[in-house]
């Protein structure tokens, strides 16, 4: 007999443990239902295009769900016909906004909870903490060019250049050290490329790549002094070289929809902004991996936590512009770093 | 009266296709199905077991009955709709077992099929974002287009091969990787990603094949791929079968020898063969692409997981299909509707995967079946001769007493 | 009866083919045993069964009046039974020793030691007069010496039983008189020879006993003293058979085809395969080249056919230069091949017979329209060809190729070859291992062709083939021609010194 | 630090010793007759497992894996591999079944296993793990290796830095080159890779030769697979990157010989290294190409040695042939 599922997750191109967001959102959503006694389910679409992620969500809702959670981007154009289609159904998108496939028209309807985070904020932390722990000589993996990967390199960028200005080092960090991977699975390729950057010099990698982190991990531990920043959950668990991780609370935010939707405080037709403001991302609180300064980087990464929530300090987003600009007011003048950050935009 | 005689030719025609001898020829592949989709089902009760038993907990227990009539009834679960889909997916799963299969047939073993894919659907997909065209021109051009492409890209194969002795296999290996990353080149050189994302821009509405009758089939995803996949099956059998070139082609691949002493330019037929494997190659890639919502990703994981593992599929239904042009279209057909039926196993709390599982044991029961029937029908026939010569004797003994 | 083997009503099936059919073969101690029968009567099987490499499907085997089973070749080496096989069974790229020694090799310490084999190899070697080079690889040496190879590797395993497959097919008389002599040996010694041939002289010459076979059945075995040839063929084909080929006088017309200083040079070998070779063939004249096999006849006729380039000279036909023309040119201008190996050139095995029917000319408009193959009409060319040359066939013009005996394998490429109406016809061994009827056929079909006017180009290794139907004679020795001869004034003996390069002439040839 | 012609050569060792080992594997099993395309399932199948072992013998510490003894890390990644090993021996016993045992077409039972391998892999890893990453936590890479690492130039390249895996790879082709040429075994197995008609009718077991053959082949991918996983990364996905039918390729292009397959694999991972690596290879990075031709490098050199070298190549004469006592 068919049973039926009130809670749907329909998983993109990765699977629900990809080590990224898809794994996050479903332990969130997970943790909410078996709390809270509901049922739950992910739905795995039969390809990548928009209509198998239109199909997956409709059997989704054949299954019986009342509220469907889909994290990526690649998502908005199926939500956008979804969301009339089913006005009865709640949708969260994570990462994403709906919107037609020719980007004409974007239109969010009350049915439908849009959820970004400012990914360069952390991305900034992570940076800024790693310098001020004293490693100056940086790289950056992306596992691909899309604009939440983007947002945590120029936040890393300008974390560090930020902090060495604040402490007054020379921070290397060159262009050649900064890449997009083309790939979330771990390879020889990238693993290879990270251990010639550890050779050549480089002390820490951020590794916003999802399983292709695993590769610099390798590297990093067959170095001596040389880490990795995870991304997305805390990955310290996966290696002994990740120092921090740059945290995303896409779990956290799969919980509080729920419980909104749950306790009938569903407010959609919206976007929210998912920062370190509203605790949205964030360094967990574990610095011992930093060693003796252990102390210290904590100390000034609340300091300048605050001074983010604050507004104090305004983080360059997603777009060269303004990482260009931010690193001119510090003085710095690393045009091929900015280029290599936003490649290439269409049109 | 003719038109009548002509119906009953083509009547003739197909039943001399399917009946007497290309029936005994499939048998093999239908005991393989069978052993298949029953490895599967004990699979999924193991599964069922362990978690009934408790041995393994999961978020949601799967459900071992639901799940077989899910399975089973594969592309026909949501009725026309899924039935669509299933031809819809159906129809670059039949193009590349064409591409393998036809190249099989002519002694070549193509395992470029998905570099040939990824060119053809790179090209295609150029020409449906900048080329502007009138509908029904448009993603014809682009579709030609895309199997120039992926033509090309087997024809350089077949060049290496005889030329340069170079062993296809391993040129189609490297040319598998390298239309990957020219296939990203190509795409980021021309601008052809859509900004905010990895992937290319959609095409253009005008390059969009066909899709069909919207009512009929729910509208959205079913398009006139199908038709094309069948209309290249029926000119490749015709080719095969029918034609001069089909008879040099089978030549030079049974023997490359005998071909030569008979005057045919066996190097030159190596890379015909290799270029139509291609065209059809690149053709399944280009409609695959050639289609609302869908976009090439310039990243390794999902070339791999989009195009390559079609190319690569094509293996398994051209092997499943005995190389045959008619093989591959049922080969296909079914290879789909097992993925349907393995998408709905979501509902039942099954991973999608168990269709991967129950197709490699298809295949590998197709292998073993073929050796099996053989066996079978060995016996069969000594059997017979045995009794017939028993008779004879007995007959004679016959005669002697007289 | 002292019998050392005793195979006693043998039956053995492949599908509904009764290959061997309640047949009893007995071997005495020390006798020298002929096995003869037409293609596909089953000697080749009986054999087999009594080495090991099939099962018989009943039937008892007796060794020294116990009764036995052989498995395998293991089985059969056990009982000290060795095999020549008509199909040379070497390994190309393996040396002689490693060859001779596969299966039993020395080793010491777990690692192969070749040395004792080696010397031991020399020792039989000296002994018995069979010259090899132990160091040799296979694909270096001739045909002849391969076959000592695989006598070898019998007297390596001490074999006292030895069965020679067709040993005679593709050696020079003086190698058939050696290995006439070695088997002569081989019986003073005391062992026990099985030969199968189809050569009736051959049998008469060095057989005690003869055992014959026809279609699977045993029909007798009589003593060798108590026979002649003409009965021995009479119970091979059930029927009398005419030695004498019943052969006009040639009525030549002009020069069809010439060639000029021929040479193909093996960068390889660093030696040239076929040197300075010039000859021509006329109109109604069959003109014949002997030789051992390696010394150039397959390369030269490559050449000429254009299935390997050659490295200088010049080839006309009807005096036109057709050095450079493609295959299909020199097919199209009147130029028939039968080639050397019908499996490897001949035929596509996996091609019905129509198929291969037209495998030269399916795309000439009798057979095609816009390019789609007119099945109608070659089925009709099929079945017309098969009448007229009598191609027998399970299933006549649909019968795959592959299930065809090599006979009517044969006989399709020449109906093939002579339907072409060719002005040159290259026949290459167009009988090799055919039994005594076919060969009569063909040779009658070759005649033809020459009494119709037509040029014909024979190679053949069989000296008996080249002297009943050649008109002239050409040597050919280490790629070079060095004798021309006339049939009705050589014999044997000259060509066969010739053949060896034991007598080296030099023909100007100034055509 | 700066990067040095040594971290050239490190990375590319450790790229082409999983590489290396497969082919190998590969070229017994082509020698011997049967072709195996199945090397990729079967590394994948040798590598699931093979880490799942290590990932549950492995001491759970949780100081940096740096601090655990060579000698502890050899045997921890020895038992891994055996481990894999005996897995890719196993599975690939069913392409020996089938294509020896039941003359099946040898491209399709080695299809069939490259399919079922990952999704059983998957399978298995999300039901019984929970997910399909395993990851281990010990870095099997050695420092230093005694006072080898001392010696100048060779200590460099071959002592510092390296995985036991680097051992065992050249210890493979050594005893694959002994084992070929060598031993009695070695040569009967080429026998029937050439001409299995002559092997049969000396007694040789060519049902026996090609089954040990193809096992070793398993054993070898086995090994290749768990190698691969430690050196790529410090978790297996279920995938070996095409591995499998690159060492095909590294097969071929080494003409079915023990060193020439030892270059290939190193050309081939010094293609490899200098594609990943470009960013410090001051010459190559001048070039200012796109990053993604970089990767192609390995594909597209290995294309055109190919094609410059590919004239006298010559496969195993019967490689891919079923064999039948009765045919001739
Ligand atoms: N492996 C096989 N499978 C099927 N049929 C076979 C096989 N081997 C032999 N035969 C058939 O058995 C019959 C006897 O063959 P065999 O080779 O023993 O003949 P033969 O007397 O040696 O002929 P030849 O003079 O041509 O060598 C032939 O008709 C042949 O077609
Ligand atoms: N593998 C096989 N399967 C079925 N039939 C076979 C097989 N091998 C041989 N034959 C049978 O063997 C016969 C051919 O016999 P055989 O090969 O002995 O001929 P031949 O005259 O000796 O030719 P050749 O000189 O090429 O050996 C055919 O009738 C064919 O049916
Ligand atoms: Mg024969
Ligand atoms: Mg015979």
């Amino acid at each position: 007999g068919e049973k039926t599922y009130e809670i749907a997750m329909v998983t993109d191109s990765g699977g629900i443990d990809d080590k990224s967001f898809n794994q996050g959102t479903w332990e969130g959503i997970k943790e909410y239902a078996i709390e809270n006694d509901k049922s739950y389910k992910y739905y795995k679409p039969s390809e990548v295009s928009d209509a198998a992620y239109l199909a997956a969500i409709d059997l989704a809702v054949q299954g019986g769900a009342k509220i469907v959670i889909t994290p990526g981007f690649l998502f908005e154009t199926a939500i956008y016909a979804a969301q009339t289609t089913y006005p009865d159904v709640k949708f969260v998108l994570i990462d994403g906004e709906p919107h037609t496939a020719d980007y004409s028209t974007y239109k969010t309807e009350e049915n439908t909870l849009n959820v970004l985070f400012d990914e360069h904020e952390v991305g900034f932390f992570a940076g800024y903490a790693l310098v001020y722990g004293g490693y100056t000589n940086l790289g950056f993996f992306g596992g691909m060019s899309v604009p939440a990967v983007q947002r945590f390199g120029i936040g890393w960028v300008a974390g560090a250049y930020y902090a060495a200005d604040e402490l007054d080092v020379a921070l290397t960090f060159t262009a050649d050290h900064y890449t997009y991977l083309g790939s979330f699975a771990p390879t020889p390729e990238a693993q290879t490329t990270a251990t010639a950057w550890y050779n050549a010099g480089v002390s820490v990698i951020f590794a916003a790549a999802g399983g292709a982190g695993s590769s610099a991990m390798l590297a990093a531990e067959e170095g001596s002094n040389k880490w990795v920043v995870g991304v997305d959950k805390d990955q310290s668990g996966d290696s002994d070289a990740v120092i921090t991780s740059a945290l995303k609370g896409v779990g956290e935010a799969a919980i509080a929809a729920l419980t909104d939707y749950y306790d009938g405080n569903w407010d959609g037709g919206r976007t929210i902004s998912l920062g370190a403001a509203e605790g949205g991302v964030s360094l967990p609180a574990d610095f011992s991996r930093f060693g003796a300064n252990a102390a210290a980087v904590e100390a000034a990464y609340e300091a300048v936590f605050a001074k983010v929530v604050a507004g104090t300090i305004v983080v360059p987003t997603n777009d060269k512009a303004s990482l260009a600009a931010f690193l001119t007011t510090l003085g710095v003048d690393n045009a091929a770093l900015v280029a290599k950050a936003e490649p290439a935009p269409a049109e | 009266m003719k038109f009548k005689e002509m119906i009953a030719k083509l009547w003739l025609g197909i039943k001399k296709l399917f009946v007497p001898s290309s029936y005994s020829a499939a048998v093999p592949s239908f005991i393989a199905i069978g052993f298949g989709i029953l490895f599967g089902i004990f699979t999924m009760f193991i599964i069922w077991m362990l978690v009934i038993t408790g041995v393994f907990t999961v978020d949601n227990d799967p459900q071992f009955f639901y799940g077989i009539t899910l399975l089973l009834a594969g592309g026909f679960n949501q009725g026309m709709y899924s039935i669509g889909y299933t031809l819809y997916r159906a129809a670059p799963l039949i193009l590349a077992g064409l591409a393998v299969g036809f190249a099989f047939r002519t002694g070549l073993f193509n395992i470029g099929a998905p570099g040939q894919m990824i060119v053809g659907a790179t090209i295609a997909v150029y020409v449906g974002i900048r080329v502007s065209m009138p509908a029904p021109w448009h993603w014809m051009f682009a579709l030609l287009c895309g199997m120039i492409a992926g033509g090309l890209w087997g024809f350089i194969v077949g060049a290496l091969k005889a030329l340069l002795n170079v062993h296809e296999v391993v040129a189609s290996i490297m040319m598998n990787y390298v239309a990957m990353y020219s296939s990203f080149m190509f795409i980021k050189g021309n601008n052809l990603l859509d900004g905010n994302t990895s992937h290319t821009l959609g095409v253009r509405a005008t390059a969009m094949i066909p899709y069909g009758t919207s009512a009929f089939f729910g509208g959205y995803v079913m398009n006139i791929g199908i038709i094309l996949a069948i209309i290249a099956v029926i000119v490749i059998y015709i080719v095969l079968n029918k034609t001069t070139l089909g008879y040099q082609l089978k030549a030079v691949g049974f023997n490359k020898d005998a071909s030569k002493y008979a005057g045919m330019n066996t190097k030159r037929n190596i890379m015909i063969s290799m270029a139509i494997s291609g065209i059809l190659a690149g053709m399944g890639g280009a409609i695959l692409f050639l289609v609302s919502g869908k976009y090439i990703f310039v990243t390794k994981d999902m070339m791999t997981a989009e195009l390559m593992s079609v190319g690569f599929d094509g293996i398994s239904v051209a092997l499943l299909g005995l190389s045959n042009p008619v093989g591959a279209l049922f080969a296909g057909l079914f290879l789909a509707y097992i993925r349907q039926g393995g998408y709905y196993l979501n509902l039942a709390n099954y991973m999608a995967e168990m269709a991967d599982v129950i197709t490699a044991v298809i295949i590998y029961f197709s292998a073993l079946s073929t050796a099996l029937y053989a066996l079978v029908k060995a016996k069969k026939l000594k059997f017979k001769s045995r009794t017939k010569s028993r008779k004879k004797i007995a007959d004679e003994d016959a005669g002697g007493e007289v | 009866m002292n019998y050392v083997i005793e195979m006693l009503n043998i039956c053995k099936s492949f599908g509904t083919l009764k290959a061997n059919d309640d047949i009893t073969f007995q071997l005495q101690k020390g006798e020298v045993h002929a096995l003869v029968g037409e293609n596909g009567a089953g000697k080749s099987t009986l054999m087999s069964i009594l080495f090991g490499l099939y099962h018989p499907d009943s039937g008892v085997i007796k060794f020294q009046g116990e009764e036995v089973s052989i498995k395998n070749p293991n089985d059969a080496n056990r009982l000290k039974i060795g095999m020549v096989h008509q199909h040379f069974k070497l390994v190309d790229v393996f040396t002689v020793t490693e060859n001779i020694i596969l299966g039993m090799e020395e080793t010491k310490n777990g690692f192969l030691t070749k040395e004792n084999s080696r010397n031991r190899i020399i020792e039989l070697r000296e002994q018995y007069k069979l010259f090899v080079d132990p160091d040799a690889y296979i694909k270096d040496i001739t045909v002849g010496m391969q076959q000592r190879v695989e006598i070898l590797k019998m007297l390596y395993r001490d074999a006292d039983i030895l069965i020679f497959d067709e040993p005679t097919a593709v050696l020079t008389p003086q190698e058939i008189d050696e290995l006439m002599n070695t088997i002569r040996n081989f019986k003073n010694e005391g062992k026990s020879i099985v030969i199968i041939t189809h050569k009736l002289a051959e049998v008469m010459a060095v057989a005690d006993r003869c055992t014959v076979l026809r279609k699977g059945k045993c029909i007798g075995t009589v003593n060798v003293k108590d026979v002649n040839v003409d009965i021995l063929a009479e119970m091979m084909v059930g029927r009398k058979i005419s030695f004498d080929i019943d052969k006009k006088p040639a009525r030549v017309s002009t020069e069809l085809f010439r060639t000029e200083k021929l040479s193909l040079f093996n960068s390889e070998k660093n030696k040239f395969d076929v040197h300075d070779v010039s000859f021509s063939v006329r109109g109604g004249e069959i003109v014949g080249i002997a030789g051992i096999e390696g010394n150039g006849q397959t390369e030269l006729v490559n050449i000429i056919t254009g299935l390997k380039n050659l490295t200088s000279g010049n080839i006309y036909f009807k005096d036109e230069d057709i050095t450079k023309k493609s295959i299909r040119n020199k097919l199209e201008l009147g130029i028939g091949h039968i080639p050397e190996d019908r499996h490897k050139h001949g035929l596509v095995l996996d091609f019905n017979l129509s198929d291969n029917l037209i495998l030269q000319s399916y795309y000439l408009p009798e057979f095609q329209k816009h390019g789609f193959l007119k099945k109608n009409e070659i089925f009709e060319h099929a079945n017309d060809l098969i009448k007229r040359f009598d191609i027998r066939s399970g299933a006549g013009a649909v019968s795959r190729a592959r299930s065809m005996s090599g006979g009517n394998q044969q006989k399709a490429i020449i109906a093939r070859e002579i339907s072409r109406n060719p002005e040159l016809l290259i026949a290459v061994q167009p009988t090799r291992g055919l039994d005594i009827g076919a060969i009569e056929y063909i040779h009658e079909k070759i005649l033809e062709e020459r009494d119709n006017g037509k040029g014909v180009l024979l190679i053949s290794l069989e000296l008996d083939e080249i002297m009943n139907l050649s008109d002239r004679i050409l040597v050919i020795y280490e790629g070079q021609l060095v004798a021309e001869l006339d049939p009705k004034k050589t014999s044997f003996q000259e060509i066969g010194l010739y053949m060896s390069g034991s007598k080296k002439g030099v023909i100007n040839h100034e055509v | 630090m700066t990067y040095s012609i040594y971290d050239l050569l490190n990375s590319t060792i450790s790229t082409m010793i999983p590489l290396l080992i497969v082919a190998v594997g590969a070229m017994v099993c082509e020698r011997s007759g049967v072709t195996n395309i199945a090397l990729e399932g079967i590394m994948i199948m040798g590598a699931f497992v093979g880490v799942w072992v290590i990932r549950a013998i492995e001491p759970d510490t949780n100081m940096l894996a740096l601090a655990q003894s060579n000698w502890d890390k050899t045997l921890l990644l020895f038992a891994g591999m055996l481990v894999g090993g005996l897995v890719g021996m196993l599975f690939s016993w069913f392409h020996a079944y089938a294509s020896i045992s039941m003359k099946a077409d040898q491209t399709i039972s080695a299809t069939a296993l490259n399919l079922i391998a990952p999704a059983l892999a998957f399978y298995i890893a999300r039901t019984v793990l929970g997910g399909r990453q395993i990851f281990f936590k010990t870095v099997f890479k050695m420092n230093t290796v005694g006072f080898l690492a001392d010696i100048p130039v060779i200590g460099d390249i071959f002592f510092q830095r390296v995985n036991s895996g680097l051992y065992v790879g050249i210890v493979i082709l050594i005893v694959s080159w002994i084992f070929l040429y060598k031993t009695k075994e070695g040569l009967r197995l080429r026998a029937c890779g050439e001409n299995p008609h002559a092997a049969d009718s000396l007694g040789v077991n060519i049902y026996k030769v090609r089954y040990r053959a193809v096992l070793i082949s398993g054993f070898l991918a086995g090994i290749g697979g768990v190698l691969f996983s430690v050196s790529t990364a410090k978790s297996f996905e279920g995938t070996v990157s095409g591995y499998g039918f690159l060492a095909i390729a590294v097969l071929i292009f080494g003409n079915w010989k023990p060193f020439r397959v030892l270059f290939a694999a190193f050309f081939f991972g010094l293609m490899m290294t200098v594609g990943a690596q470009h960013t410090s290879i001051p010459l190559i990075q001048d070039l200012n190409l796109p990053d993604d031709f970089y990767t192609m490098i390995p594909y597209l050199a290995t294309l055109i040695v190919l094609a410059l070298s590919s004239r006298s190549s010559r496969a195993p004469k019967a490689a891919g042939q079923v064999y039948d006592q009765g045919t001739r």
